[in-house]
């Protein structure tokens, strides 16, 4: 169970470096993708298989569909690989990476030298809990991340509309 | 069999998170951008999961099942306006969008 | 019940003119209406009341008001009245009526807002003379500053490339507001160390008044009341906001600001920052007779230099606030009282300047001094009634100023000989100001020959009734002196602690 | 009887306010004459009544008492009031200002025929007799300093009559501010006695002073010193002296009134009046003599070097001002006054006339384009000749000749011989300039047009108070010897009688060769004295005299310019602009801020994340 949980975390740290330093959109999609799902291994073996069957399908599922969808309308294709490559000049990453790096440090320093050792044993906690606790003292929160998904909807229809019809009326947009 | 200390699934999430973090800031691609926000958001929820299981409390899960809602919300309508820049700016670069300056 | 009324008349009348705008020239005759009730009614306290000398140290109030108001934190509506808030309020009336008077034909747009802000501003006056509960005096302290800002916005004028209006109002608005922020946290401060000491909440003057404080801290407590009674009194360093105030003030605003605001500023000094911290006073007196001197001599060499009419006055009102200064710290009844009838003296001709370079401004269409000259005998009597103001300026002897300066300067001259010295000084310059008024303005070759409109009814009487009461307290200002001899004796006591040891030991009496 | 005469004292000063109180606010319906009849009325009453009382207290039937009106100010020990006291010095100064006063209110009438404003100048006019009759009257030092400061007052408003012309009021202006730095002078000399002594009552005040006091004490000294400042100011002495000649630019009237008889005596009053201190400061009493001594000479020579008739005079009234201040420094107080009264006579007359010769002459004033109006001006003549003698002290015959001689005999009694020579030089210099004066204006031939067709005055109004004047001046003025021994100490020559005689001699001897070396100087000598004064150590002197000793000069270098500079440069209010820096400040900083709002995303994410890793960072540590 450990084995699969680290080498899991290895490929999801290295998906997500091929994400952020990949030049084709595409590439870096299926990175992302690639990344996610392992991420969800690691809840199975963590022992949160609810949390890891939503990652799968939610996530990395829905989530990601709609990314290659947009990537798709906007045939981001190899041209575009070039474009990235002339902004991905070293200047431009070395700064913020060393910030990263500095903030991942000084997280990892807070972490190592916290002495809470608690170790996660094999005990999953199944749907069904998780399911209880929802419907239980949660209901407000779960109402209001249903009202919060509406909105979201409401608003990608209303942005993601195709500006034909004042193309159509002269196109003076 | 020992069990993998919190620390290190917390560790991965920092990971995650850092990396997330580094291609925001690096990227001039809002696509990139957008994905290393996934990213980050990931992190966050692994870092959820990570303390639900070593406290075997569900919150955590529910917690993290909040944090996929947002991450589909926000997604949906990063898109839906990466969309709309696309079609007024004719490119991604982030750069290009800094009409609303001080 | 009186007090009450006092204050409310003044807030209903400006609800009335501005309802009243509709039926064209009524707010005016409103305003006139409460503001003549304000008058009177001071006037029958005044006669009704009787001000022997009461039990020393007792706060004898003529008239008290005491009602709940915030009991949780023992802020109650408590109103009173002695001799020296009585005169000032009397003064307000009577400036509140000049005011509405000399803007009869000033102000044509909007009259209705503009006597709602006047008389606005004048009850935040009158309830700053009246409020004894600290919270409560605060609370009228910001209350006067709104309707002032918009009085100078609204309907001053702007200087033509120069600064404009609005300028001037913020300015005043921050000045004002800035330095009340520093009174609201000295007061604060003060109450809760008398808290600490008695464990009571109140905001009450008399309880506040036995707070024991450490020296430093009422040292403290003293500067945040006195910088914030600086800025109103203009004392020199934080003076800048009166010029361009009055410069580009309507007359109305102009007579209200020099008239009363002023004084709100030596009423404050002698009511609260006095009293509350005496020993602290008595230290800091010589720095404040300091600046009082500093504010003279500033302020008059201003004066000489100005070319806008309206400017030159409002620096003479800070020499001579300087005097009042030099008066309130000095700790001598004699200095005491004629710090009082210098403040009515310099409400009355200063305002009487402003009335009239108001005037000017009808007639003329300017302000400035380089384009009058050689007015004397195209304005009717309007120039007689100005050498009549100079001269009070000037401060001398048979008008009021000069009974209120010397007073002043009697009384100080044995606490501080040199300042004395020195402030006489200032007098050679106040000549120099009033006269290179008198000369740019009426004497001198005329630029025009044609004559203009002389005073009509209104402005003459107006004239006349203020110039009347400059020469009838410099010649018998008894009553003025009866009123607030109490009130001026117990702030004397104060100083009775070890007074300032004058640099130039002279033999006493 | 007797008490209702004295009853009738505060009319002599309300008769005057009235008068002014009327044609102020006549506002002009009054028309000339009206105005000139209140005017002169107005001071004729005046006049009238302190002939009535004067005459009480002269046969004894009221003695010099105080008269309360009422309390002016009561606050604890400082309770001046407006009181009136009575006693010979106060009623020889009220009887010359009615009397002279009303002389020249009516000649007034006559000069100012057609002028436009007469109202406002008969207002004026009365509103200064008014404080100058509080100024005699009153008993207590702060209603002398109302007086004190109305008098200043009118004196600028009278000087700067004809405001029309910018230079007027200049030298108004100048007069008010010189005059005034004397006032503030007086006023700390006032701080300063009721500091000391609790009251301002004069005569409490003198004999407090006397009995706390001994002489020679500092403190004493230094209030005798403010007192006499007050007066060099007011009686244009030394250093405070440079505004009476720039003085002359008002009406001739009000130079006879103010600048000659009534107002520049003031100080000398003063001194009089407060004898009780200068007692006890012997020091400051010399300081006094010395002082009067070299105005006396300075203005000798200045008035040699003149060329407008009025400044001629101007600089007389300093010189015969200096001969009082030299009686005062002496002790010799009575003397003093003696010489101010017959000195307001003559100086009245000589300043009348000239003022007839200026109407005459279409307001031409310069001596060098008048000339040969003897047969043109007789009557003008006259008064310049009985009016010259005086001034110059014929002996005998003049009044001038009487008062001068007394001072000169008290300076030698007082075994002040410096003084006296200084006297004796100075009546000859009087003697040369008012010969040249008298040459000039009436003797050789009219140098300009003006002065040859000049038709003489007519009317009662012109005449009759030159004639007045002129028997005042001569014998009889002197038999209108006051007597002021209640009031003064003896003087220092009152029982040493040894050179009296001698000194008279002297001085008559003096005054007749000034007066014959001036005729033989101005009548043949003309042309060499041109000559003279043309080049060289002459124009040299004649410049220096011209500018009286340059002190006018130097004044407007040292004070006027640096002050006029002070005010140039403060004209922008710096520490109004200083509190400004406030605002600049905020604006700089907003300036600095609003730039790093700069629009890119990237630049934001970047300062989040730097937040982001401070924070971590702070509570990791802490």
């Amino acid at each position: 169970m450990e084995l699969a949980f680290y080498a899991s975390a290895l490929v999801a740290l290295l998906a997500s470096l091929g994400v952020v330093t990949g030049t084709n959109p595409v590439h870096a999609l299926l990175y992302l993708i690639v990344s996610l799902i392992s991420v969800a291994l690691t809840f199975f073996a963590l022992g949160a298989p609810f949390a890891g069957a939503l990652q799968v399908i939610v996530y990395a599922g829905a989530i990601m569909v709609l990314f290659v969808f947009v990537v798709m309308m906007l045939n981001l294709g190899s041209d575009a690989s070039a474009q990235e490559r002339a902004w991905l000049k070293p200047r431009t990453w070395v700064g913020p990476s060393i910030l990263a790096g500095l903030l991942l440090l000084a997280l990892l320093g807070t972490l190592l030298r916290g002495d809470v050792a608690r170790v996660i044993g094999g005990t999953s906690i199944d749907a069904q809990a998780v399911g209880g606790l929802l419907f239980g003292p949660w209901l407000l929160v779960v109402e209001l991340a249903a009202m919060l998904l509406l909105a979201a909807l409401v608003t990608a229809s209303h942005l993601g509309r195709d500006a034909e019809p004042d193309r159509a009326s002269g196109g003076e947009s | 069999m020992s069990g993998i200390p919190m620390e290190h699934g917390l560790m991965v999430a920092s990971a995650l998170f850092a990396i997330g973090l580094a291609g925001l800031m690096v990227r001039r691609n809002l696509m990139f951008v957008l994905m290393s926000l996934e990213i980050m958001l990931n992190a966050a929820g692994l870092a959820f999961i990570v303390a639900s299981t070593a406290w075997a409390e569900p919150h955590g899960q529910v917690m993290y099942l909040m944090v996929i809602t947002l991450a589909a919300a926000e997604a949906s309508v990063g898109l839906a306006l990466v969309l709309q820049i696309y079609r007024h700016f004719r490119s991604l670069d982030v750069d290009a969008v800094s009409q609303l300056r001080g | 019940m009186i007090l009450a009324g006092l204050i409310l008349i003044p807030f209903l009348g400006g609800l009335l003119c501005w309802q009243g705008d509709r039926w064209g020239e009524a707010p005016r005759w409103i305003a006139l209406a409460t503001m003549v009730a304000v008058l009177v009614t001071a006037l029958a306290l005044w006669a009704g009341a009787d001000f022997r000398l009461a039990d020393p140290g007792a706060a004898a109030w003529l008239r008290e008001l005491r009602l709940p108001w915030i009991p949780r934190f023992g802020i109650e509506l408590h109103l009173a009245l002695d001799g020296l808030s009585l005169v000032l309020i009397a003064l307000t009336g009577f400036l509140g009526i000049l005011a509405v008077l000399c803007s009869w034909k000033e102000v044509q747009e909007g009259i209705g807002f503009f006597h709602l802000n006047l008389l606005f501003v004048l009850g935040g006056v009158v309830g700053v003379f009246l409020a004894v509960d600290l919270f409560l005096f605060f609370v009228f302290w910001e209350m006067m500053l709104v309707p002032m800002y918009f009085l100078i916005a609204l309907w001053g004028h702007s200087e033509p490339g120069g600064k404009t209006s609005t300028y001037a109002a913020v300015k005043f608005f921050i000045y004002t507001q800035a330095s009340g922020l520093l009174m609201l946290a000295a007061i604060l401060a003060l109450v809760f160390a008398h808290q600490a000491e008695t464990g009571e909440l109140t905001f009450s003057y008399e309880a506040l008044l036995a707070t024991t404080l450490s020296n430093e801290l009422a040292l403290l407590l003293m500067l945040g009341f006195f910088i914030a009674f600086a800025v109103k009194l203009p004392v020199v360093p934080l003076h800048g906001w009166l010029p361009d105030a009055h410069a580009q003030a309507p007359t109305a605003g102009s007579v209200d600001l020099a008239g009363i605001l002023l004084k709100t500023g030596a009423y404050g000094l002698l009511r609260f920052a006095l009293p509350l911290f005496p020993e602290a006073s008595a230290q800091f007196a010589p720095v404040a007779m300091g600046l009082g001197v500093f504010g003279i001599f500033y302020g008059a060499l201003l004066a000489c230099g100005q070319k806008d009419i309206k400017r030159l006055i409002a620096y003479t009102s800070i020499s001579h606030m300087g005097f009042v200064l030099i008066g309130i710290y000095s700790g001598s009844t004699l200095a005491l009282q004629g710090a009082l009838v210098l403040m009515v003296a310099h409400g009355l001709s200063a305002a009487g300047l402003f009335v009239l370079s108001g005037q000017l401004y009808e007639r003329l269409h300017t302000r400035d001094m380089t384009r009058m000259g050689g007015l004397w005998g195209r304005l009717g009597s309007l120039p007689g009634f100005s050498l009549g103001f100079a001269v009070a300026a000037v401060g001398m002897p048979g008008t009021a100023n000069f009974v209120g300066e010397f007073m002043v300067l009697f009384g100080t001259f044995p606490a501080a000989p040199w300042i004395v010295v020195l402030a006489s000084g200032g007098l050679i310059l106040s000549a120099v100001y009033a006269l290179t008024l008198m000369q740019k303005v009426y004497f001198g070759p005329a630029q025009k020959s044609s004559p203009l409109p002389g005073l009509d009814v209104r402005e003459y009487s107006m004239m006349l009734g203020t110039f009347a009461l400059v020469l009838l307290f410099g010649l018998y200002p008894q009553p003025l002196l009866d009123t607030t001899g109490a009130v001026m004796s117990n702030v004397q006591r104060l100083f009775e602690v070890p007074a300032v040891s004058s640099t130039f030991n002279l033999g006493g009496k | 009887m007797m008490e209702m005469t004295v009853s009738l004292l505060p009319l002599t000063f309300l008769l005057p306010l009235a008068g002014t109180l009327l044609l102020a606010f006549s506002a002009g319906r009054l028309g000339e004459r009206g105005a000139v009849w209140i005017g002169t009325g107005s001071v004729g009453l005046a006049a009238l009544v302190t002939a009535l009382v004067g005459a009480d207290f002269a046969l004894g039937n009221a003695g010099p008492q105080t008269l309360t009106l009422y309390t002016w100010i009561a606050v604890g020990e400082f309770a001046p009031s407006i009181g009136l006291r009575l006693d010979a010095l106060s009623l020889t100064m009220l009887s010359v200002i009615t009397g002279v006063g009303f002389l020249i209110h009516w000649f007034a009438g006559w000069y100012m025929r057609g002028e436009e404003g007469i109202t406002r100048f008969y207002a004026y006019m009365n509103l200064f007799v008014f404080s100058m009759i509080l100024l005699v009257l009153g008993d207590n030092l702060l209603l002398l300093f109302l007086g004190w400061e109305g008098v200043g007052l009118c004196s600028y408003l009278l000087i700067g009559y004809y405001y029309q012309n910018a230079a007027n009021g200049a030298a108004a202006m100048k007069a008010f501010i010189v005059t005034r730095i004397g006032d503030v002078f007086l006023a700390v000399g006032l701080f300063l006695l009721f500091t000391q002594f609790g009251t301002l009552d004069i005569a409490e005040l003198v004999t407090r002073a006397t009995q706390a006091w001994s002489a020679g004490e500092p403190l004493a000294q230094l209030a005798a010193l403010l007192i006499l400042g007050g007066a060099l100011g007011k009686s244009a002495q030394l250093p405070l002296h440079t505004w009476l000649a720039d003085a002359m630019a008002g009406p001739t009237p009000v130079s006879a009134l103010i600048h000659a008889a009534t107002m520049v005596t003031a100080g000398v009053y003063l001194i009089a009046r407060m004898h009780g201190i200068f007692e006890l400061a012997p020091a400051v009493l010399y300081l006094v003599g010395m002082i009067g001594a070299v105005t006396l000479l300075m203005a000798g020579f200045a008035a040699l070097a003149q060329t407008d008739i009025k400044r001629v005079l101007a600089y007389s009234t300093m010189s015969q001002i200096g001969y009082m201040f030299l009686a005062l420094g002496v002790g010799a107080y009575s003397a003093g006054v003696f010489h101010l009264v017959t000195h307001a006579f003559f100086k009245a007359l000589l300043f009348l006339a000239a003022g007839a010769v200026i109407v005459c002459c279409r307001h031409e004033q310069d001596i060098r384009r008048l000339g040969g109006l003897r047969r043109r001006l007789p009557l003008a003549y006259l008064s310049f000749v009985v009016g010259g003698a005086a001034l110059a002290a014929l002996p005998l015959v003049t009044a001038g000749f009487y008062s001068k001689d007394e001072i000169l005999w008290q300076a030698l009694a007082a075994e002040q011989q410096g003084l006296l020579i200084a006297g004796l030089l100075g009546s000859l210099l009087t003697g040369l300039y008012t010969l040249r004066l008298i040459v000039g204006i009436f003797h050789g031939e009219p140098k300009s047009k003006a002065a040859e067709n000049a038709q003489p005055g007519r009317g009662p109004q012109h005449s009759v108070p030159l004639l007045v004047l002129a028997v005042l001046s001569t014998l009889l003025g002197a038999w209108l010897r006051p007597d002021l021994s209640a009031v003064f100490p003896a003087a220092p020559g009152a029982d040493a009688h040894a050179g009296h005689t001698a000194v008279q001699l002297i001085a008559s001897a003096t005054a007749i060769i000034g007066i014959l070396l001036g005729a033989w100087l101005f009548l043949t000598q003309g042309p060499k004295l041109a000559r003279l004064a043309a080049e060289g150590a002459g124009a040299f002197f004649w410049r220096w005299w011209h500018r009286a000793f340059g002190f006018d000069g130097l004044y407007d270098r040292v004070l006027v310019r640096p002050f006029l500079g002070l005010v140039q440069s403060l004209r922008r209010d710096w520490l109004d602009a200083f509190c400004g820096l406030a605002g600049q400040l905020a604006l700089v900083l907003h300036a600095g801020l609003s730039r790093s709002q700069n629009g890119q995303l990237r630049h934001y994410a970047i300062a989040t994340v730097v937040g982001a890793t401070l924070m971590v960072v702070i509570l990791a540590r802490a």
